[in-house]
């Protein structure tokens, strides 16, 4: 088999597995958007916090020590233990929730009824807010994330297809645990939306509002559930990347990645969001490794917008989104 | 008496046109255009030049733009600080280029270029609506800070890729480089600000601003009405892109000096023109001034007060700036949604009616 | 019927002239569904013409045939004496065609007076240059149509509303201010799409007036949707009926009233 | 009312920073943003050494140092605000640490007569002083730290490096590009095969790159980068197995927040600096002393001795050490920013002057001059131990190779000197 084409295979596969991490963060976004019509541009700051969260409890740091020990200038900055990977996620998630019931009753609340524009603004003042406040609380240091997930190349298949194609591929094993989890979260998100009492009235929500409400399901319940759910689908990507490049404000800015799979596979669906992440990491693999070279690297910012417009210039609704039929 | 007047006494349709009907209203704005020209250039230093009043006044440029295409004409983008990369590219090759060419031209022709270019983006516009086009213009964002970070040509081939302004004159008075005094920095833009801001308010008072109001509100009745969405969008988006593209010439050639593409125009830049519009007042050209103020000021002043005053850490005092930050725009938009600009013109409502509000 | 090639005479002594616009065989189909089957009727300048017909039986869609906003699977569509080709629907309103629409379609973010000026915007014609300064053409342009629009206002009676924001208007005065908006154009034909859905009798009676005083003083032609009978028939001088998608009545109104096809369709009698 | 919030603002914007002092040095540092964590222990080693000084010593030839700082977050608009807000309290130096501010002050500092120092980073063609009048970037500049790469690689393969394939990784921005004239032409000098590949900032995700890499299989890799692109490149060289010791980062890429988030998988990762690192310096008791013990210390304290610490410690010491220079050309303790300058340009640091500060051997001497304000651009290179999380020095400091770089200064500050109407001075 020709060297290019196997080159070729072994960035699809890569690209895939990267179009799973961009799902992942898509994922949240897709959740809010379906129950509550906002579009969360926090909700990269959220993998963030939840990141710096899952760190500081962990290590049992001193939440706020910088501010304290400025204020009144004490020397605070460790408690002195260290939380099992499994507790210190158990508790964040905690924090995640708390965080969607003080969103919900301090931000959202008072917006209902609000134009989505006002409503994704207010989202992008509470990413400021956020990245602030994750500051604030636990310092901006870089700090290594380990909850024990396996990194590295993946030893098994890189000797299978050396074995088949003389050319041992690169998987990354963080790469095949993220699958893994993403679809294990996504499994249980339909599971739980389809069986579950709270699941059937968040699909009504996503139906239809008016008619939801009508029939007695409490929003504000469920934009609590919502914001709650997508803080926890942020903890996991928080985890994933955090474990990659560790937990720093850079952190934040995979939301922009997440934005491309959005348009591609619409904002309103699960799949979408899955098969849009898909398309897009292997698209953008592929693209760099033909195209790249050629035109001087760097292009995978860029060409996954590029796609998306594209591919919105003819069809406008996305990939799974619902057909706009325009009336008068 | 402020605000008095007990009905339309208009005469004329053409008094009735005005942009601002009241007296107080027109004394008040004559007053601040004289201040503006002929008493702050004798009072300003290079602090007040450089961290307050030239970011104020190339900042409200581009907000006017970005407010034409998203507050008149309702095309949500971000892609405002590729544009800004545009006018400055645009206007570094015109300087290099053309030595002996006016600067004034210079950023003028910087303009024309990025309307073109907004054109060029505007494109999809047609087939793409609302969120989707917002995040479809990031392409735009991403692709023109790779392009001018990528091709050699647009920094003349300089070994890091910066491009630095080299000193020109206008009117025998520095007005880029080093020897640029603060007044003239000053002037340079107040200028421009004060022609783009006229021409704004004139645009979106006639049957353009109409059209692009009629887009915005309603597509479908628009076109049947008969105005034509291709010409109409994309007539914003030229327009816009034009002041974006002046903004972006005037924010490297005046204030920076110097600049690196995705430092200066990275996503953050369309970010923060997005919040001016919306925290002074979509379709309000007072509010695009508005939020160009409070978003250039409010941090200095939060800096100042944490770190000179109170004697906070500083890294410290930009966290809580962040958090304060984040929280007023939620609090604005909560309290107003419709910006400062709305809020101002409820304030005149209620004096107007003083002291007997019903 | 009698020979109407030349115009006729109505009922209250009007002189109607000869066939503005004429729908030939025109059928729409979306996907599956057919919309409108294999209509054909004329309208008449100068004449107020009405589509009538339940629910669902394709009017609206006619109307948007007649606006361009829709363009048939099959048919003509003749407009003073010419085809009229596929056409983007401002191409339509700039031939003089402008209609209101059964869910208000108003501009909420701007003020009654640029609503009813949007109506003026295919005659407006000054440069951008002209407009960015404000200055020759531009402004004297917008003191002329501005006088044009405020006879409208004084016509329909809404001088008090005239810097009100749409958005806060009550309905009756939304839909006041769109016949005003679509007025603006000064149409050669008129489109209105259920005028008096929603209002009340006084509201209704108004805004009979106000069709009826349009035609008169200044010779539009109309083209109505109405559900009030009673409306329907003191208003038009021909009306059309449909019924899923056909034609199965036209004619003057009493001549309609006493067709037994439409008297089936509105008591509900099975198609068969 | 609204005038008393005026009033309120107009003060608190006049008021910012401390009153005027007898030597003032700001820090334009950044803590927050997606560059903080090299940003904070920079700062901290800058503001504790001069913090040292004034304990110590009661300042600098008795007058008291002040340290402003002022927060950039690594952003050039801010880095101008900084600028402006401090240099009116008589600010005689700047050390922005960001070559994106550094290209914004040239003009500035030049029109205002500051020194601009820029150890390491900047605007590299500044090293020529006859152009560049207010700029110093010395002890080693980026086009020394690429020579001296490749030196080093041509002493490890015996003087020869024709056909080898050497891979540069880079931050795709002013900063990573800087390095690639350089070695274009070293490459066309020494038959090496250069392959340049940009990574986006912040480079969080290089999988592309790194499966190029894998691909390629190249001889080394040296990178170009900053913030999180060195960890995440690092942590993915130890995912490839790309052999660590093959892998050579700038200065700026060869820090303990770079390397210690791979783990064990980083060892034998190497890295150019410019001075030493680690504790084993007598100066480090002082500071414990004065500064940690007696509470101090800019951060926590326990940033003393990293690599980017020494480097804030180090670019604090030679703007001390040109100001000592400067009052003593000038005999005034009270010096001002001009003759600052001159101190800058009359520099010398010796091996018995860092003794002296206890800094035995910590940096490489040099006599800074008028035309030469580059200094040699030596530069050592150290290796990362992860057992025991030190950086061990491997080898001394090796030249660069002044006869392919002097002529890219040359033509490229001729290019400025040009564009900017300035004729050369000192010839």
């Amino acid at each position: 088999m020709p060297d290019q084409l196997v080159y070729a295979m072994e960035v699809t596969l890569n690209g895939l597995m990267a179009g799973v991490m961009y799902s992942l963060v898509a994922l949240g976004f897709v959740l809010i958007f379906k129950a509550s019509g906002i579009f969360n541009y926090a909700q990269g700051v959220l993998a963030l916090f939840a990141a710096l969260t899952l760190v500081g409890l962990q290590q049992g740091q001193v939440p706020f020590a910088h501010l304290i020990n400025a204020v009144f200038g004490t020397d605070l900055h460790h408690f002195g233990w260290h939380l099992p990977a499994v507790v210190a996620i158990a508790l964040t998630a905690g924090v995640m929730v708390l965080m969607a019931i003080a969103v919900e009753k301090l931000v959202l609340k008072h917006l209902v009824n609000q134009a989505p524009i006002i409503l994704f603004m207010a989202t992008i003042g509470l990413a400021y807010f956020l990245e602030g406040f994750g500051d604030v609380m636990w310092g901006a240091d870089i700090k290594k994330l380990d909850v024990g997930l396996p990194q590295g190349i993946s030893e098994t298949i890189e000797s299978v297809t050396a074995d088949w194609f003389g050319y041992g591929f690169f998987i990354d094993n963080l790469d095949i645990v993220a699958t893994v989890v993403a679809v294990a979260l996504v499994t249980a998100l339909t599971v739980f939306s389809q069986y579950s009492k709270q699941g059937r009235a968040l699909r009504a929500v996503a139906d239809d509002h008016q008619a939801a409400l009508s029939v007695g399901i409490s929003l504000r319940f469920i934009w609590v559930l919502v914001w709650s759910i997508a803080g926890f689908v942020a903890l996991v990507a928080g985890i994933m990347w955090g474990t990659k490049s560790g937990v720093q404000f850079s952190l934040s800015l995979i939301a922009l990645k997440a934005l491309p799979v959005l348009m591609l596979g619409g904002f309103t669906s699960i799949p979408g969001a899955i098969v849009g992440g898909l398309i897009i990491g292997v698209g953008e693999k592929l693209f760099e490794f033909s195209i790249g070279p050629m035109i001087g690297g760097a292009t995978e910012n860029w060409f996954a917008y590029m796609l998306a417009l594209l591919f919105l210039v003819f069809r406008p609704q996305g990939l799974f989104g619902e057909r706009i039929i325009e009336r008068v | 008496m402020l605000y008095r007047e007990a009905g339309d006494f208009k005469t004329t349709y053409r008094e009735d046109n005005q942009t601002f009907p009241i007296r107080f209203d027109r004394i008040a704005y004559y007053t601040t255009v004289a201040a503006a020209f002929a008493v702050v250039p004798f009072f300003i230093n290079d602090y007040w030049a450089n961290a307050v009043f030239v970011p104020f006044l190339i900042y409200a440029i581009a907000a006017l733009g970005l407010n034409i295409l998203t507050g008149y004409a309702g095309q949500v983008s971000l892609g405002t600080g590729g544009f800004m990369a545009v006018g400055a590219y645009a206007c570094y090759k015109l300087m290099t280029a053309f030595p002996e060419m006016s600067m004034v031209l210079n950023v003028l022709l910087a303009g024309l270029v990025t309307a073109g270019v907004g054109v060029l983006f505007g494109l999809p516009s047609l087939r793409i609506k609302g969120f989707y086009l917002a995040v479809a213009t990031l392409a735009a964002q991403f692709f023109l800070v790779w392009l001018f970070n990528k091709v050699p040509w647009f920094y003349n081939n300089s070994a890091s890729g910066q491009i630095t302004a080299p000193e020109r004159t206008f009117l025998g008075q520095f007005v880029t480089g080093a020897q640029t005094s603060a007044s003239a920095k000053y002037l340079f833009c107040l200028a421009f600000v004060f022609v783009l801001a006229l021409v704004a308010r004139n645009l979106t008072r006639g049957t353009t601003g109409r059209k692009w109001m009629a887009i915005r509100d309603m597509d479908i009745a628009a076109e049947i009405i008969g105005v034509n969405p291709l010409t109409t969008k994309l007539s914003a988006f030229a327009v816009s892109s034009f002041y974006i593209g002046v903004a972006g010439a005037l924010f490297f050639s005046v204030y920076l000096g110097a600049a690196e593409v995705g430092e200066s125009f990275g996503i953050q830049k369309s970010f923060l023109i997005l919040f001016m519009v919306i925290i002074g007042g979509l379709g309000s050209i007072f509010g695009s001034f508005a939020g160009a103020a409070f978003l250039v000021l409010l941090p200095v002043l939060l800096k100042n007060v944490l770190v000179g005053t109170l004697g906070w850490p500083t890294d410290l005092a930009a966290h809580i700036e962040l958090m304060i930050v984040g929280a007023l725009i939620i609090i604005f938009l909560i309290v107003e949604p419709h910006g400062l600009a709305q809020l101002w013109r409820l304030t005149k409502e209620k004096l107007r009616l003083w002291p007997f509000p019903h | 019927m009698k020979d109407m090639s030349e115009g006729y005479v109505t009922a209250d002594g009007r002189q109607i002239g000869g066939v503005l616009m004429e729908m030939k065989n025109i059928t729409l189909r979306f996907g599956g569904v057919v919309a409108i089957k294999d209509i054909s009727f004329d309208i008449r300048d100068g004449e107020i013409r009405a589509i009538i017909g339940p629910n669902g039986a394709g009017k609206s869609s006619m109307l948007n045939v007649i606006s361009g906003f829709y363009v048939p699977t099959e048919g003509e569509v003749w407009f003073k004496g010419v085809r009229r080709g596929p056409m983007k629907p401002y191409q339509v309103a700039r031939l003089g065609v402008a209609r209101t629409f059964q869910n208000i379609a108003l501009f909420d973010g701007m003020t009654v007076l640029d609503n009813i000026m949007t109506g003026r915007l295919t005659r407006m014609k000054a440069g951008l240059l002209s407009q960015a300064l404000w200055y020759g053409a531009a402004e004297r342009e917008e003191i002329a149509h501005r006088e044009k629009v405020e006879r409208i206002i004084d016509f329909l009676e809404i001088q008090n509303i005239r810097k009100t924001p749409v958005g806060r208007l009550p309905y009756g005065l939304k839909k006041r201010v769109e016949l005003a908006r679509a007025l603006a154009a000064e149409p050669k034909l008129l489109l209105l799409d259920e005028p008096m859905a929603g209002m009340n009798v006084e509201e209704k009676e108004d805004m009979s007036r106000f069709i009826l005083d349009l035609n008169d003083e200044f010779g539009t032609t109309i083209v109505l949707i109405e559900h009030d009978m009673g409306v329907v028939m003191d208003l038009s001088d021909r009306v059309v009926v449909m019924d899923y998608g056909r034609k199965i009545g036209d004619g003057p109104p009493e001549e309609v009233r006493n067709n037994q096809d439409v008297i089936d369709a509105y008591l509900g009698v099975a198609h068969d | 009312m609204k005038s008393k919030f005026t009033t309120a603002v107009v003060t608190a914007i006049a008021l910012a920073g401390p009153a005027m002092a007898d030597l003032v040095v700001p820090n334009l540092s950044y803590r927050t943003g997606a560059y903080a964590a090299n940003g904070i222990p920079y700062a901290d080693g800058f503001n504790d050494y001069f913090t040292l000084l004034n304990e110590r010593d009661g300042g600098i030839g008795g007058e008291i140092v002040q340290v402003p700082e002022c927060e950039t977050a690594y952003n050039t608009e801010k880095g101008v605000e900084c600028y402006e807000s401090t240099k009116g309290m008589g600010a005689l130096a700047y050390n922005p640490l960001s070559t994106g501010i550094t290209y914004q002050l040239i003009p500035k500092v030049t029109a205002d007569g500051i020194t601009l120092y820029t150890p390491g980073y900047g605007r590299t063609s500044a090293a020529n002083g006859s152009v560049f009048e207010w700029v110093f970037n010395y002890p080693a500049n980026y086009w020394d730290g690429a020579s001296v790469a490749i030196k080093y690689l041509l002493d490890e393969n015996g003087g020869d490096l024709a056909g080898k394939k050497v891979t540069l990784l880079y931050h795709n921005s002013a900063y990573g590009k800087e390095p690639i004239r350089t070695l274009q032409a070293l490459s066309e000098k020494h038959g090496f095969e250069l392959q340049a590949v940009p990574v986006d900032h912040p480079g969080q995700e290089q999988k592309s790159q790194w499966l190029q890499i894998r691909r390629d299989k190249p001889d080394y890799v040296l990178m170009w980068g900053w913030g999180v692109m060195n960890q995440v490149a690092i942590q993915e060289a130890v995912n490839i197995r790309y052999p660590m010791d093959h892998f050579i980062g700038i200065w700026w890429s060869g820090s303990e927040n770079d390397v210690k988030p791979a783990g064990d998988g980083a060892n034998g990762y190497k890295a150019l600096t410019m001075h030493g690192t680690g504790m084993d310096y007598p100066i480090y008791a002082d500071i414990q002393k004065y500064v940690v013990d007696a509470g101090k210390a800019a951060g926590a304290g326990d940033m003393v001795g990293t690599v980017l610490y020494s480097r804030g410690m180090y670019a604090a010491m030679v703007i001390a050490e040109a100001i000592r220079k400067g009052q003593e050309i000038h005999g005034t303790s009270a010096v001002n920013a001009a003759q600052v300058r001159d101190g800058f340009e009359n520099l010398e640091i010796t091996e018995e002057r860092m003794a002296e500060l206890g800094l035995p051997q910590f940096g490489p001497p040099f006599a800074a001059s008028c035309t030469d304000h580059g200094g040699p651009g030596a530069a050592m290179i150290q290796q990362w131990d992860a057992a025991a999380g030190t950086w061990n020095s491997i080898t001394g400091f090796i030249a660069p190779d002044d006869a392919v770089l002097d002529p890219l200064v040359a033509e490229d500050s001729a290019a400025f000197a040009a564009e900017n109407n300035i004729t050369p001075r000192c010839q």
